[in-house]
């Protein structure tokens, strides 16, 4: 289904289908990741992707226009690259574990502290927040500073010139 | 006490420079902070430097959580050696800054600009100091995102289009290394580096660490911009602030190499990463065409500033070549030339700044009788330009020496001869400008103008370290020596 | 009593999902804008509701049904204002509503 | 100043509802977040009859289930016509004068007429409403209805 | 029942492929974004989706459970989001600037007006 | 003074007179005092280490680090006193030469000029007295730095093209070549000092050592083997003085002293001769000799010819050392020095005939020896030493040559030397001939000779290659001391 | 007093509840789902909420350009403050074991404070955005 | 019978996705994008009865706001093609 959504976003040359059309592709991938159990990781994609990058799109579609130009470009060489890339992660990904197998070693070597002393350690119930701000509370210091980097760069780039000009 | 702290210390004074910058808003007060910290890095790198020769490598487990469970930083020879260059550069570069923006950049963005500044350089000096595949991609993150706005902050409008190509390139650049360090995990279970280096052995030639080898090399490609996926850099470089240029030739692809260097040798192991794919015969293929073909586009350019991006494109290609070769040398004048190209190319474009600021062109045509107007600019500008080809007694020089070393060591003559015959092109565009600036005469006014002290004193410090440290190699050898060792070691 | 429980939500859930599809498939069918929405808000209304009853039931009287209640309560108002948001713009927008040319159709 | 005791009684409530936790440090969090949120809307100048209409409580329990009715019995005939194979509608607007005099009134109106299947308000201002119905017969039954008597009382708290 | 098969990756796989397909084809600078970022999402089942037990559940630790699936993805994923995001946003705000300098977000069009003026422009 | 600090002395002194220029720039008596007491002083300094040098000593220093394992260092051994004395010795002459050249004819930038004639003195002494491969390879290419601004003194277009041949020819050869040949001696003997009888052990096959020696001979663009000689004529576009110092002090004579030297010191005579792998040197040496010979015969462009006949010159030196005979190894030394002062006459000269008759060409010198008669008869001297004639120096170093290629039966070398010497009496006689004895061409301006320095100094380097005929002691000395080393 | 009023109505009732929500998922993070991140663009989706309704100059009336900019740093340096903190009593960079004598107690309070520094940067972040993109182009003076 | 649910949920979000791909107008493809956010909504719900997981109602609750802003976002566009301009009534028009 997502795929369809996403094939009918190559296609939609209507700038503001293609971003309704991405609200929906995020409401199902947040679904999915649900149904993965990743809850913490579907409540942020529907916040972002329903939410902050359509009033994004929205408010830049509003600043330059709302239609895309017939693609002048020829598609074989982003095929061939886009094929590429494929060919090297299916030949990669056949190699890997089988799905939900308990002996993988994402689940036998790191994890299991912290779905097994995280609750002991830092108190905390749900691992996903202990491991995200205790354990590995410097990347999300580093997500922090991304997204203070990305405010701080919007404001640079879109701040009022006092010479227009 | 707070000698433990240091790896930390430096990567975290400039991240949080930056909201105190923003809460001031002050460009003065901004500049100063910004500068504080940088040397403040700088110090703390040369700290490193020379603390980890004689204690073994620095380990710092962030929130105290042991390593392979929490986020660890890891300064060996290699990492230090790093740091010290993306510090030293961003600390004189900042000097420089102050000036050089003034002309460049709206009054009231300087704040952010500086801002912005620090941002990148917490950004890369994370890169070089983390242990942890995932979080160095945070951090680069910080440093590509903050690098953008770098280059679309000035007033050219060719900033914003560069700016926006080199985001898509980069993105796309991170998300491969992310792809890559996913398959990675997925077969070791664990994102430490050190940690992940030894449950590779086991799993080392099954498909998903090829697939993940191949994508982790092709992200970081498109960071260091490897020719053929250099394009967006040109732009980006051309159209950026004279300062903003200088200061990502000088760190942002070299960190982005030393990370492709960390994963080839250290964690995949050179074994798998260079003898299984046959990686070397391609990036012996590519360091030449990139040598040779963004020799030869620098050589057409009608823009100063574009002259010296192609010619950073060439330049990696030495790095790769070195890193291709795959010996001691080899790996020793890789690393080398990440230092002697930064400083060199640094000065190049510090100097750039003082010529668009008096002259308000980089335009090739428009350096005629630059010598008569500019006199120590354009001396400046030749004699780092030396070091850019090579010549003896420069930094550029040492490099030449080790890679054709490394290439006779592997009893590639050819490819000896080759890697000198090319810096001929590089002479070849370097003298253009000797030409165009010294052997023409000054279109209209000839009035002597020569760039601010402010801007000539950095520019000519590294001017003069292109030329120190191609005599005098003690540090910057021994140093890259022993980083190529660390990183041959891997985490052992 | 569980049974009964059970019983009931299971009916919930059959009714809601069937006034769900009843309601797609009227997207479907319907020739223009105006009366599309008309058959999204049997979806959120009677569709939504049933389903949201079937779960009430089957939670009891905990918490997880004044959850369920405040997304009700969410849907109620939250949809029609939705929807007459929608209808608004498409009419400032100029989207002619097709309609019924018989005897007793009012002017607009 | 007490609508807006109320409004903190009635944030804290739903906190409360929410947590399902109630250690002290949690219920402290949520009385604090309940004033915090008071604080804003008063900036806000949320907090009117529209914003918080408190007072309309006792009478919601009467229009309501009245309200769930309407739309059970409009959805089914909504689904009746989706279901049948000549898909017999028959789109109209119409316009008409609403008796609520707050906004209060006119957006329950307004909204009960969009929530209920086969009709939809497109305008809502003071004394004109203009709503779009799949139906000759739904239009007919908005017009007239019983629905603008009982908002009007509904909206008097009665 | 599940919802990803053993060949969950074929969807990430997939979406990949149309992601930098938008990306590198489409010359549009907003829908190049767009690319970009489902180029990115495509991550995140390559991620988490291993990282799922069959009758396991999400990583909230509670008396009644035994078995979850692996919460580390799920933060790296979480990062990874942001990331995107705060890209997106820079992105957009370069292509507003963008407009406003050449008055067109079609990267033919703005190569060309590039090109017709020097480098100084 | 310690020999030490006259080494080091020998460097810094022409780089702080070049300072000195520079500050002077204002006033061009002081400049060119400074100039001409820089080079008196360089030429004290150097004569106070002969003695020692003579007596056996080897004076050393070492200052610090380049790589691992390679230092900056210096080490005056007797090849390279000998050519740091040529050096020191005609860059006085060539000062006064230059004052009264550049003032005759004023040339704009006479500053630059001077400064860098004092950079490349320093680069010079540098080459001389290195210890080892790669700080000579570093003066080298800073040699060629420092006189490129030389080459392209007139700025334009034409000046521009002679300097890029230069850049080109020179640096590309080094880099490309010398680089890669100074690398494997490192990396082939661990070492790259220079060392007497050389340092190459026996680490490489005889083919490695063919290979090798290309890579020195053709990387050592200077020297100007075919086919890396095109800089040369392109070089021509500068001022006299600069060909002078070009084709009789400095640069040239860098080229070949730099073959000789690796030749002993890096090969050693004895570890190679014999080997079949360097069998190729003489025939290509000699093939030079010739066909620069056979293009300086067609040339009437008076500069050109010389240019081609340095070229055939250089390559006797190289010839001489490609014997591998001892003579023939003292002959290419001795002919360093000989063809040094015999060129720089005749560069002279030109510049002289150029500054009083403005004439460049061959064909327009009818008579002139009647008009600048000193002129014309230093120029006789100069010929007769580039042929090979009593009672020049050449004659001597040509001996030596000569004999060296007899007593190892090296008959090819023997018919080039001996046919070359038809050739080069074949292109420079007739412009003897021509000045003293055919009449001038009607309407031509009335002119006497060159201003006083000028004809001084190319008074002084004529006697000089006389007297060295006559006393050819230290010279030979130094080139013997090379030998027994 | 047109088409908004609906709009204007149903805002004013749902704002003062989306704001608690957002700071209920704030701090039910270490429970269930949620935390800094969704919390801060829940807050920031009110305050936009509001703009949209009653107008930008409104929101910026409620909540100032100086103000966004200076949660923007704040909520980065109260986040790297504790981590200096962390460091300051004895422990490393944000170790949050030593912020309290109990080190579990010093665990939950490091999270509690790190994840309200991500919510006010987040916040900040994503209502500058918003003002900045939807203020440009009519609005002069703004940013 | 969560599995009749989630079905039904499915097979109601294919056929909007349907109306959503075909449009035509752009308030065709927002009218299905607000109704695959109540099924979403939906799905969510019932996820959690099916895991015996009630966090994820929060999420839902979640979904259902920002579906609304969503909405109200694309509304504003397409009045007033503008995001930031206060209501009519504000503005007194
Ligand atoms: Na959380
Ligand atoms: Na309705």
């Amino acid at each position: 289904m997502m795929i369809v959504v996403v094939l009918a976003m190559v296609l939609q040359r209507n700038l503001f289908g293609v971003v309704v059309l991405s609200g929906i592709y995020s409401f199902l991938m947040a679904t999915v990741l649900v149904a993965l159990d990743a809850v913490d990781v579907a409540m942020t994609e529907a916040a972002v992707g329903a939410g902050v990058s359509t009033v994004l799109l929205l408010g830049a579609i509003h600043l330059t226009r709302a239609s895309e130009a017939k693609p002048l470009r020829k598609p074989l060489l982003p095929l061939v690259v886009a094929l590429g890339v494929s060919g090297a992660l299916i030949y990669g990904t056949l190699g890997l574990p089988a799905f939900s197998d308990p002996a993988a070693p994402i689940h036998t070597h790191v994890a299991p502290r912290y779905i097994e002393q995280a609750v002991t350690e830092t108190g905390v119930p749900n691992v996903v927040t202990a491991v995200l701000a205790s354990y590995r509370g410097y990347d999300t210091f580093g997500e922090t500073i991304v997204v203070f980097t990305a405010g701080i760069g919007v404001i640079a780039l879109l701040r009022r010139r006092r010479r227009r000009d | 006490m707070i000698s433990a702290q240091l790896p930390i210390l430096q990567v975290v004074l400039p991240l949080l420079a930056a909201p105190l910058i923003v809460l001031f808003r002050h460009p003065g007060l901004a500049w100063l902070v910004a500068a504080a910290v940088s040397w403040c890095s700088f110090a703390i790198a040369v700290a490193l430097f020379f603390a980890v020769p004689a204690g073994g490598a620095f380990d710092y487990a962030l929130g105290s959580w042991a390593a392979p469970w929490g986020i660890a930083y890891r300064i060996d020879s290699a990492s230090a050696y790093v740091l010290v260059l993306v510090s030293l550069i961003a600390s004189v570069v900042v000097t420089y800054a102050r000036s050089s923006i003034a002309a460049e950049v709206d009054r009231d963005s300087h704040y952010l600009f500086y801002a912005m500044f620090v941002l990148c350089l917490g950004g890369l000096l994370g890169i070089a100091a983390t242990n942890d595949a995932f979080n160095l991609f945070v951090f680069l993150e910080i440093s590509s995102l903050s690098s953008y706005v770098l280059i679309a902050i000035g007033r050219r409008r060719r900033a914003l289009h560069a700016a926006f190509q080199y985001l898509i390139m980069g993105t796309m650049g991170a998300t491969f290394y992310v792809i890559g360090v996913g398959l990675l995990y997925l077969m070791t279970g664990t994102l430490n580096m050190a940690d992940m280096a030894e449950r590779l052995a086991g799993v080392s030639e099954t498909r998903p660490v090829l697939s993940a080898l191949a994508f982790i090399t092709v992200g970081l490609s498109l960071k260091i911009a490897l020719f053929p996926l250099h394009f967006w850099l040109p732009n980006a470089y051309a159209a950026a602030p004279s300062v903003v240029s200088a200061f990502l030739a000088g760190t942002a692809t070299k960190v982005s190499v030393y990370v492709l260097m960390r994963f080839l040798f250290s964690v995949f192991g050179v074994r798998l990463s260079l003898d299984a794919l046959h990686l070397f015969d391609l990036l012996v293929g590519l360091s030449i065409a990139a040598t040779v073909a963004a020799s030869l586009i620098a050589l057409f350019q009608d823009d100063l500033k574009r002259m010296l991006a192609y010619s950073s494109v060439a330049q990696v290609g030495y790095i790769t070549l070195g890193i291709a070769l795959n010996n001691a040398d080899g790996l020793t004048a890789a690393v080398i030339h990440l230092f002697n190209h930064g400083i060199t190319k640094v000065a190049l474009f510090m100097l750039v700044g003082g010529i668009v600021l008096r002259m308000g062109t980089t335009r090739f045509s428009d350096m005629a009788g630059l010598a008569r107007r500019m006199p120590f600019t354009a001396f400046g500008f030749v004699v780092a330009g030396l070091s850019l080809i090579g010549v003896p007694a420069s930094a550029g020089f040492v490099t030449k020496w080790y890679l054709v070393m490394a290439a006779l060591e592997r009893a590639h003559w050819w490819l000896a001869a080759l890697v000198v015959a090319t810096s001929l092109i590089s002479a070849l565009y370097v003298w253009r400008f000797v030409e165009m600036a010294y052997l023409r005469e000054p279109a209209g006014d000839a009035r002597r103008a020569e760039a601010p002290l402010a801007l000539l004193v950095p520019a000519w410090i590294m001017v003069l370290a292109c030329t120190y440290f191609g005599l005098e190699t003690s540090y910057s050898l021994t140093g890259a020596q022993e980083a190529a060792a660390a990183l041959a070691r891997g985490f052992r | 009593m569980t049974l009964l429980v059970d019983v009931l939500s299971w009916a919930c859930f059959v009714a809601g999902g069937f006034f769900c599809i009843v309601g797609a498939a009227g997207m479907l069918r319907m020739p223009d804008v105006y009366t599309r929405m008309h058959a999204a808000s049997v979806i959120e209304t009677l569709g939504a509701g049933l389903m949201l009853a079937g779960m009430m039931l089957q939670a009891g009287l905990t918490l997880v049904t004044v959850k369920l209640a405040v997304i009700a309560l969410l849907v109620m108002f939250a949809s029609p204002t939705a929807s007459h948001a929608l209808a608004r713009a498409a009419m400032v927008r100029g989207v002619e509503p097709l309609l019924d040319r018989g005897e007793g159709a009012s002017k607009p | 100043m007490l609508k807006s005791a109320s409004l903190a009684f009635f944030l804290f409530v739903f906190w409360l509802l929410m947590s399902g936790i109630y250690e002290p440090f949690l219920m402290g969090a949520g009385l604090g977040s309940s004033l915090f949120v008071v604080w804003i809307a008063r900036r806000m100048e949320l907090v009117d009859a529209e914003g918080h209409p408190a007072h309309l409580g006792p009478a919601a329990l009467t229009y309501w289930p009245w309200l769930v009715k309407e739309i059970v019995l409009s959805a089914l005939a909504v689904t009746r016509i989706i279901l049948d194979p000549k898909l017999p509608i028959s789109p109209t607007l119409v316009r008409f004068r609403p008796r609520q005099t707050t906004t209060v009134g006119l957006v329950t109106h307004a909204n009960s007429i969009t929530l209920t299947p086969g009709t939809i308000s497109l305008e809502v201002a003071p004394g004109e409403f203009l709503v779009h119905a799949l139906t000759r017969e739904g239009a007919q039954a908005v017009t007239d209805s019983e629905m603008d008597r009982r908002v009007e009382r509904f909206e008097a708290g009665r | 029942m599940s919802f990803s098969s053993h060949y969950g990756y074929w969807a990430t796989i997939i979406l990949m492929v149309l992601g930098l397909y938008i990306l590198i084809a489409r010359g549009n600078l907003i829908k190049k974004l767009v690319g970009l970022a489902i180029f990115q999402t495509s991550v995140y089942l390559l991620y988490i989706a291993p990282g799922k037990l069959i009758g396991g559940t999400a990583p909230i630790i509670a008396e009644q459970f035994r078995v979850y699936s692996n919460p580390l993805p799920h933060v790296l994923i979480l990062t990874a989001i942001v990331v995107g995001v705060a890209t997106l946003a820079l992105g957009l705000a370069l292509v507003v600037r963008i407009h406003e300098a050449y008055g067109s977000i079609e990267e033919d069009e703005i190569i060309d007006r590039d090109g017709k003026e020097g480098p100084e422009a | 003074m310690s020999p030490q600090t006259a080494i080091l002395a020998a460097l810094v002194l022409p780089v702080a007179g070049a300072a000195g220029i520079l500050l002077a720039r204002r006033r061009p008596d002081l400049r060119e005092a400074v100039t001409l007491s820089c080079a008196a002083a360089l030429f004290v300094l150097v004569l106070q280490l002969l003695p020692r040098v003579l007596a056996g000593e080897r004076p050393a220093v070492t200052l610090f680090q380049l790589l691992p394992g390679i230092n900056f260092a210096f080490r005056v051994e007797p090849l390279g006193m000998l050519f740091a004395l040529v050096a020191s010795g005609l860059w006085m002459v060539n000062s006064l030469y230059s004052i009264g050249y550049m003032r005759a004819n004023r040339e704009h930038a006479q500053t630059r000029f001077y400064a860098c004639f004092a950079l490349a003195l320093a680069c010079t002494m540098g080459i001389a007295f290195s210890a080892n491969l790669l700080t000579l390879f570093l003066f080298y290419e800073m040699l060629t730095l420092v006189t490129y601004p030389l080459v392209t003194h007139h700025q334009d277009d034409e000046a521009r093209r002679g300097g890029r041949t230069y850049m080109v020819y020179l640096l590309g050869s080094s880099m490309a070549l010398l680089l890669v040949a100074v690398i494997s001696t490192w990396l082939g003997a661990g070492s790259v000092e220079f060392t007497p009888g050389g340092l190459l052990g026996n680490e490489l096959s005889n083919g490695e050592i063919g290979l090798l020696l290309a890579l020195f001979v053709f990387g050592i663009g200077k020297a100007a083997v075919m086919p890396f000689h095109r800089w040369l004529p392109a070089a021509m576009v500068a001022p006299t003085p600069v060909s002078a110092l070009l084709h009789a002090v400095a640069v040239v004579k860098a080229g070949v002293f730099t073959v000789v030297k690796v030749i002993v010191y890096v090969f050693g005579v004895e570890r190679i001769a014999g080997l079949s792998s360097v069998d190729w040197l003489p025939f290509i040496a000699g093939f030079t000799i010739i066909a620069a010979s056979v293009v300086a015969l067609r040339s009437d462009n008076l500069k050109r010819r010389l240019a081609y006949s340095t070229i055939s010159q250089l390559s006797y030196v190289v010839l001489a050392a490609a014997i591998l005979a001892p003579l023939s190894v003292i002959g290419a030394a001795l002919h360093i020095a000989a063809h040094a002062v015999g060129k720089i006459t005749l560069f002279f000269a030109a510049g002289a005939i150029y500054t009083a008759a403005h004439k460049t060409q061959v064909s327009e010198l009818d008579g002139i020896g009647r008009r600048m008669p000193l002129t014309m008869t230093a120029f006789a001297i100069g010929a007769i030493s580039m042929i090979g004639l009593p009672p020049a120096a050449g004659f001597i170093s040509k001996w030596y040559m000569l004999q060296g290629a007899v007593s190892g039966a090296h008959w090819n070398a023997v018919a080039v030397i001996v046919l070359s010497t038809l050739l080069n009496a074949a292109y420079f006689l007739p412009i003897v001939y021509r000045a003293f004895f055919a009449g001038p061409a009607a309407g031509e301006a009335v002119h006497g000779e060159a201003p006083p320095l000028m004809v001084a100094a190319l008074c002084i380097t004529a006697a000089a290659t006389v007297l060295l005929f006559f006393f050819p002691d230290v010279p030979l000395a130094l080139a013997r001391l090379m030998m027994a080393d | 007093m047109r088409s908004q009023l609906v709009l204007r109505v149903i805002a004013k009732l749902l704002i003062p509840f989306m704001l608690l929500f957002a700071l209920y998922v704030q701090f039910h993070g270490d429970f269930g789902p949620g935390g800094g991140f969704q919390a801060g663009v829940i807050t920031a989706a009110a305050v936009i909420l509001y703009g949209l309704i009653y107008g930008l100059p409104a929101a910026r009336r409620l909540v100032p350009d100086r103000f966004v900019e200076s949660m923007i740093a704040c909520g980065v340096l109260l986040y790297g403050g504790v981590g200096v903190a962390g460091m300051l009593l004895g422990g490393n960079f944000l170790d949050y074991f030593v912020l309290a004598a109990d080190p579990v107690h010093g665990q939950h309070l490091g999270i509690l404070l790190v994840e309200l520094g991500v919510l006010i940067t987040v916040a900040g972040v994503m209502l500058k955005i918003f003002y900045v993109f939807a203020g440009r182009g009519r609005d002069p003076g703004g940013a | 019978m969560y599995t009749v649910a989630v079905l039904a949920l499915l097979v109601t979000l294919g056929l909007v996705l349907v109306r959503g791909l075909l449009g035509p107008t752009v308030f065709d493809r927002a009218q299905a994008a607000n109704t695959v956010g109540t099924a979403a909504v939906l799905l969510l719900a019932v996820f959690g009865f099916l895991f015996g997981r009630p966090e994820f109602l929060d999420l839902a609750i979640i979904y259902g706001l920002l579906n609304v802003i969503g909405t109200i976002a694309v509304l504003k566009f397409f009045r007033y093609g503008d995001l930031g301009e206060p209501g009519e009534g504000e503005a007194g028009k």
